[in-house]
């Protein structure tokens, strides 16, 4: 029997080496693999090479993994944030490197990796200082760069429902670059809020199918949900009620 | 009278027709979402995957895995489509929106768009979607104010500050007078309490003078 | 109100005109859009350029539109069937012209095509007949061809169910072109079994959103569905009981 | 004895472990899924845009929506999923597939594959999805006899027809033999009833002999 299913973050994460590229899915909260990312500053491997959209807010998830000095270079589209200090601070201190790609090369590159293109010519970026010193063409009468693929050792992804095959669900736009980053990385792990049995997801609906999908782990369900019914927050990290106000205020509050 | 913000927002609104498939980007041109006339269906996108996006929720009816380009959170309509995010650049850098509005800070005759970054040195470098939306919708609208807070033009001969993206806006509104980049370079097309010349003596630049010619259906 | 919706099959592909490139999606028996294929030779236009999997079975739909001598030349990756004769004798009398694509570079042109992209390197066909003449690169140790985008004036598609804003599902394999189709032709014609109400499609199992289609067209249920649930066929035409042998046997059959 | 087919499809079988993600191709080696072991989790692809494919189904519950690559009726198995051409395409040519078998015209010495068209002049070409397979997976083997109907080797130096693709066969299953593809040219790890000397006469080609060493686990 096929199963894909690990115990905890921890037993998900294992195995992360120093020196591994390591792709972390989300944009904003949404799709952030929180638990994952606390198991991987838990595991402690450095040197890393981060691809991500953003480059960390507050002092939280990727932030704190930056904090800890387990980041070589971060590939990404949006360092500068409101909340990005850890970041700002490393990058002006010269102790991260920052390779800044526009976020529709940076998916289609993420893309390309899992999709076996060695390389594609896209319009985005010609003309401006991130397409200096690379390959253009005109084709057709549209100037285009030449972009390569990215690729991962790992893929660490927040997804929604999973089955111990590995099939995964998204919620709205948390499906972000999970899909993507799943067929890019040589490992991909996904935690979900919940496994279900094989046959509960629709076929017509499975978003990652197992094939990209290495380990999965159920992290249990957000505080916006229960049951898998939406039941409301009142602010974008998921706070409700009365802790919403305390939490936001350690937490550095939404972006 | 120059048009603050939110006239402006409303004034771009009147130009979206029914059925156009839109991208706001993130900060000023959102308002535009305000003033859509009420019951036409214009259907937008967001390029964290969603088209289909809906107003602000409620207090207590955020949803974390529901929020638009600039985080903030949003709702979703009937009608509305998720995808990941190749498929949804894919969908831009492929032409298929029909507008998307974004702020500069300057714009060329040419139709260059600069709005990322202002190139100091030391700052930290962030593009984000900058340059796929640039690109990325068959009508390339501009919102912004016509000058800069030092009173210099942010319609330029040539940009200054790192380019966004060449050739690739199709008309700018600003709270003096809204533009369209022609091969001629910009023609004033509407003015709001200013001239042409006047228009022509903040900006340094020639212009044509459309103001006279009905725009075509 | 966006209403997408046309009254038939022939609404739907009006306006297609001589020397029109046209993709067809479909894959075997699936997905192929039967009744609009059927208007389009009805309507009549000639010097069509038409993409396609296959080129055409037996003597009805795209055999047919050939042999009605509507096309000028086929792009496609399998013309040469058992039941391919109205194509094979074309072909062999010079009278259509022929591009063939392997079939994940067919489907990758056309995906590049909808996604804006100029071009990309694809390692299938390298060093075979296909990729002669064609521009070719070493990559990181693998060699490429330079492949190019296929793009149309109309794509002409089968769906499952669609709303009056152009969202579309698919059923099972019949999904194979129709998405990428969808996103690479000008104008895009979906027929479906059903149009349903607007939200009655989830949001998150939409295929093709309504921002890739311009037509939407009901053309009825198919035999082995009854009010959208499947109850089977005798074959893989989708004939039912006793009627199965006698039309299989004037229309070749499956292949 | 040399094996028929069927029994070749079931040595195949045996070397595909529980987990695996397969594509069978079209034709013999669609066979394979008849020997796969009773229980084993083993997930077939078919590059019409599925995960998860199941045997045929039975009479009356054919559903024409639903074929494999070779437009054969097919069912589906839980946990199955389903994706467009280019998706589908995508995860081939990004090597995430375990093992694909193929038939065979030809097999080089260095892996090259030829099996989609024998060059004949007047003939019409058609390669469908062959190209794709032949590099779409981390192993590539190859379900074919040994000698043509004409008793001529397919295993050859060089091929002699248009290629499929380029050194991308791993291993060859014969009848009469299983052959590794090495750096070194074929090399015999396994025989059906006959010798290497006999295989080397009948290829025409210098063997190597790995008969006698375990397979690694």
């Amino acid at each position: 029997m096929i199963d894909k299913v690990r115990a905890d973050a921890a037993d998900a994460v294992s195995g992360i080496e120093d020196g591994s590229t390591v792709m972390i899915s989300g944009f904003g909260r949404a799709g952030q693999p929180v638990e994952l990312i606390d198991a991987l500053i838990e595991l402690g491997p450095r040197d890393l090479t981060i691809v991500n959209n953003n480059a960390g807010n507050g002092d939280v998830g990727l932030a704190r993994l930056l904090a800890n000095r387990q980041v070589r270079k971060i590939i990404c589209s949006f360092p500068r944030q409101v909340d990005s200090w850890v970041f700002d601070g490393l990058y002006r201190a010269g102790e991260i490197e920052l390779e800044l790609v526009p976020q529709g090369n940076l998916a289609e590159r993420i893309r390309a990796a899992g999709a076996g293109i060695g390389a594609f010519f896209t319009p985005t970026g010609f003309g401006t200082p991130l397409a200096e010193g690379k390959e253009t063409r005109n084709i057709d009468g549209t100037d285009y760069v030449l972009e390569y693929p990215i690729r991962a050792d790992y893929a660490l992804i927040g997804g929604f429902l999973a089955d111990r095959l590995g099939n995964v669900v998204y919620r709205k736009t948390s499906r972000n670059f999970g899909p993507i980053m799943a067929a890019a990385a040589a490992t991909s792990i996904v935690q979900v809020d919940e496994v279900v049995e094989v046959g509960a997801l629709d076929p017509e609906a499975v978003v990652t199918p197992g094939i990209y999908v290495d380990r999965v782990v159920a992290v249990g369900e957000r505080p916006w949900l229960e049951h898998g019914v939406f039941v409301g927050a009142d602010d974008a990290e998921g706070h409700r009620g009365t802790d919403a106000g305390t939490v936001a205020a350690t937490e550095g509050g939404a972006a | 009278m120059s048009l603050d913000r939110r006239a402006l927002a409303a004034r771009i609104a009147q130009d979206i027709p029914e059925g156009s498939y839109v991208n706001l980007g993130i900060g000023a041109p959102t308002l535009i979402s305000d003033y859509l006339p009420e019951g036409a269906e214009i259907i937008l996108h967001t390029e964290n995957g969603m088209l289909g996006m809906g107003p602000q929720p409620k207090p207590g009816e955020i949803d974390p895995d529901l929020i638009n380009a600039g985080k903030i959170p949003v709702t979703e309509l009937p009608g509305a489509a998720y995808f990941h995010h190749a498929d949804s650049f894919a969908m831009m850098r492929g032409g298929h929106l029909d507008f998307c509005v974004l702020g500069a800070f300057q714009v060329s005759q040419h139709g260059d768009l600069a709005n990322w970054s202002t190139g100091e040195p030391g700052a930290i470098p962030a593009v984000g979607g900058a340059m796929d939306l640039a690109i990325g919708a068959k009508q390339v609208y501009v919102m912004t104010d016509l000058l800069t807070k030092k009173g210099e033009s942010k319609l330029v001969a040539e940009c200054g500050y790192p380019l966004t993206g060449v050739r690739c806006v199709t008309r700018v509104y600003t709270d003096r007078a809204v533009f369209d980049v022609t091969p001629e370079g910009f023609a004033v097309i509407e003015t709001f309490d200013t001239t042409v010349d006047e228009l022509s003596s903040l900006t340094g630049l020639t212009l044509v003078d459309r103001t006279s010619i009905p725009e075509e259906a």
